[in-house]
């Protein structure tokens, strides 16, 4: 299996791109990581995508991204594992590449969600869930996390401010990236005092609805010296890559409180590739909700089962903590265009690795974990990159 | 839900149909091939009485397209007393009434009200049992 | 890389299948496929399907289809590309095998299309056109190949009755094919009294409406002889796999007469191979409308431009033919389920290379070809199996 | 097609408006940001004649819906007399007038009836060109 890195990122800021279709925004993206690469020979085109068959009517999605982008005769395809699609398309990726079968390879996550309404948007996002026998009842994706969280916070006993570092730290680091949704901090106030969306979930406890496209340029990582144009310091290796998965349906968990596919994607990339909880510089986790931020923390090795909040609490998840999570916003303040997010999770961490996160720079990064959830905890997929 | 799923569904919305499985002797709801508890081939049917408790509750205020009339509804994990969780809403019900750990039992009700084809579709809600007076 | 075999099969009969679910007809074709292979250890399964999320509200499809059937903590992803989803699954499947990164891997197509109205069906099928510039027009999946096939005769002065030999070709193969959904061959006079779906497009020149699921077991060629149980001869090697795509709308074709897509793949497929079109047993091409078979032989080196029909007029294309197609019925008599299609056209091509295609058994099979394409020729993908 | 691809787009339908790259000098429509004919940067707007000729057509029975009540109608591929091609529907014709090469031109009509929102869509569709008395 030949090794493989990333020569070449790009990303469209996160936000509401009335004026822009998805196959503008995808292009964007798309543009910016070959331009980086310094190539226009491609091989294939994966597109991480969730919803444009349900919103925007258009299937056949990664043939139509490529030929606006102008790659013919290339492979394209089109990824989909719900709100993990970007991260799934970067395996398969991955594999086109670590096989042999193909020398260059662009793989984009793109999610055009601002086009409808916000009931056509909830509805979208609901198909991530069992549509017969979760979907059918009328309750929403922010619901099922809500009935998550609502048991975290009764079984474990937690205080009802107890997620609030999670929000604060997003949009803290949020602030810090031009490509991100909101570059405001928020108080302690303003998480206190938010509208519900589904109790005990508010606002700043959620990620927004919106538009976005990520991308990367992955070759073998022995060819990858020809690829680098000296835009930036270097290539970045994927030196683990692992998806597992759980029941679709959150009342079919054995334990709905522990991402059991978290726990599994990651101790097979903690394997593959040699690297501890210990050794990771930095965490993009999947923090589409609070509570996920803690259950995610718990399930990768940083905390034990209930005691993920601690983390927010003790601030142990800020730029100099013993584990810097969403660095560059997350997905509460960067965004959740929801194909997107594992594109950007990973563009992110190229940009910390690198040391071109600008204002949102950690210190010695060297080694980045992502992860990226589909559903309430079905689908998780792992990465760890490394400098 | 298209008629063709509602059709095929109909015995699990109205009666919480599941099965039993033959070979670990655990309660299954929805009924399924593969009996998600030791793999084996998964068993007859069985009707489940409608009885549980709340495992988790929430007040939904954002809802999606074709709930909009009844919007703000609560939606409950409903552990039934044979073992399968299902997600439902609650209905007859008061906020100060709902909390973790409450019994609950079945009834049928409107889900939404109108599907693909313009059908009304009925399925289980739950709602509290009253405590018999002591 | 490493070469990669097929080790299982299984499909449920095409047709309507009211009474089971979308997770239950993939499920039957996951089952037979792993009982063949002899195995409960999975690594991973990458679901083909087009339409689960604008027809059936139920995206996420691979975790849930892996969930009920009992796949816990494997990797899941569905793989999108129109009516090409199927054969690109099984490109995924074959790259994660040939990568080292899975052992067993199961592919499996899928497609509910008979839950929802006609109107609803045609709509979806559109969404593998540009919605904007094709769909928005009112133009339907079949209206495109119309335009194709009115604009053939045209240009090559072919007529009426040019294509009636695939059709009958097609219905006397499947007749003795007990998975096919039509079972029972036609008379020229069906195909010339046909009503007109879109002119010069008739119910016989046109695939049908279907639901099915087919799937594969792949294992790496080197591990193959663990899994063969002994229920049939041998696995099956995939000798060539190859994708290309061309631009999403027909309008924007260089030439909307050739098949640029399926000359690219089988060109490259050949090339992996080391087989030429001689060599080349069977061919199950994709015939969902008669039109698409003239020009997938012509774009595949057995005809001319504009030539194609004289192999169906010649019946050159019958068992006993210079290169007999649609052996087992194909897309216009076995059925077209869109997702499922390009895995019902492997399963059937192990099935004549195992000698074990029944009735519909052509003689000395060694080597199969099989083409899947997704939209109106916008991408096309190509496998070359050998005994 | 929702209401902002509807906005997005309304200069396309109303107009025919593409581009001409700076590089090839060919037109495009509709616009794009790479020319499909040379791979640079695509150019400046550029709103075709709406004059061409049918490159193929076909005559639809079975329609997508949203467009039923048209229902049959006749869909072509037009050649514009720039050069590129687009695929719409032909209006104030009988089936005999229609056949390859015939000469059409744009006009503006209801494309169908209503859109996600409720909202009515129009743009382009293609009529014979009638030819001056001779
Ligand atoms: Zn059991
Ligand atoms: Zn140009």
């Amino acid at each position: 299996m030949r090794s493989v890195s990333i020569v070449g990122i790009g990303q469209i800021p996160v936000g509401e791109h009335w004026e822009l279709s998805v196959r503008h925004i995808a292009y964007h993206a798309i543009a910016e990581a070959l331009e980086e690469a310094g190539t226009e020979q491609v091989d294939a085109l994966f597109v991480g995508n969730m919803l444009s068959g349900s919103l925007l009517s258009q299937e056949h999605l990664a043939t139509l991204i490529a030929d606006f982008s102008g790659l013919r005769n290339v492979e394209a395809a089109k990824i989909e594992s719900a709100c993990a699609s970007g991260a799934s398309a970067l395996r398969i990726g991955h594999m086109a590449v670590a096989s042999g079968m193909h020398d260059v390879v662009v793989v984009c996550g793109v999610e055009k969600m601002t086009d409808t309404s916000g009931e056509s948007t909830t509805a979208g996002l609901a198909t991530a869930a069992d549509a017969e026998y979760e979907a059918a009842h009328g309750v929403s994706f922010v619901g099922l996390n809500a009935l998550i969280m609502q048991r975290y916070m009764y079984e474990f006993d937690v205080p009802s401010d107890a997620f609030a570092g999670f929000s604060i730290n997003a949009h803290r680091n949020g602030a810090k990236n031009a490509h991100a949704m909101f570059q405001k901090p928020i108080s302690l106030d303003a998480y206190l005092n938010a509208p519900m969306i589904a109790t005990p979930i508010n606002i700043m406890d959620s990620s927004p609805v919106c538009d976005g496209a990520a991308a990367a340029v992955l070759v073998a990582s022995e060819q990858a010296g020809t690829y680098v144009t000296g835009h930036h310091p270097g290539a970045v290796q994927i030196l683990a890559s692992a998806s597992a998965n759980d029941t679709i349906a959150l009342h079919d968990r054995k334990d709905p409180l522990f991402l059991e596919a978290a726990y599994v994607s990651s101790q097979k990339a903690y394997v593959q590739s040699g690297v501890t909880p210990a050794d990771v510089s930095f965490f993009e986790l999947h923090d589409a909700f609070t509570i996920m931020s803690a259950l995610s923390l718990e399930a990768t090795g940083y905390a034990r089962r209930g005691e993920g909040w601690h983390l927010a609490a003790d601030d142990a998840i800020g730029p100099d903590g013993k584990i810097p999570i969403s660095t560059l916003g997350g997905l509460k303040s960067r965004g959740h265009p929801v194909g997107a997010t594992g594109m950007y999770q990973v563009v992110e961490a190229v940009q910390q690795l690198r040391g071109e996160a600008g204002q949102g720079q950690i210190g010695s990064a060297s080694v980045g974990m992502t992860q990226n959830i589909g559903g309430s905890g079905a689908t998780i997929v792992t990465h760890i990159l490394g400098g | 839900m298209s008629i063709a799923s509602l059709w095929r569904t109909r015995q699990q919305r109205y009666s919480l149909q599941g099965e039993i499985c033959p070979e670990c002797h655990q309660a299954i709801f929805p009924p399924r091939d593969v009996c998600p508890h030791c793999s084996e081939a998964a068993g007859p049917l069985h009707t489940m009485s409608g009885r549980g408790e709340v495992y988790s509750y929430t007040k939904m205020f954002n809802v999606p397209d074709g709930f909009l009339a009844q919007r703000p509804y609560t939606v409950a994990l409903v552990k039934l007393e044979e073992g399968p969780m299902v997600t439902a809403q609650l209905t007859d019900i008061t906020d100060e009434d709902v909390e973790i750990g409450m019994p609950v039992e079945m009834v049928t009700r409107k889900l939404r009200e109108e599907g693909d084809g313009g059908e009304i579709v009925y399925g289980y809600k739950f709602r509290p049992v009253l405590a018999a007076a002591d």
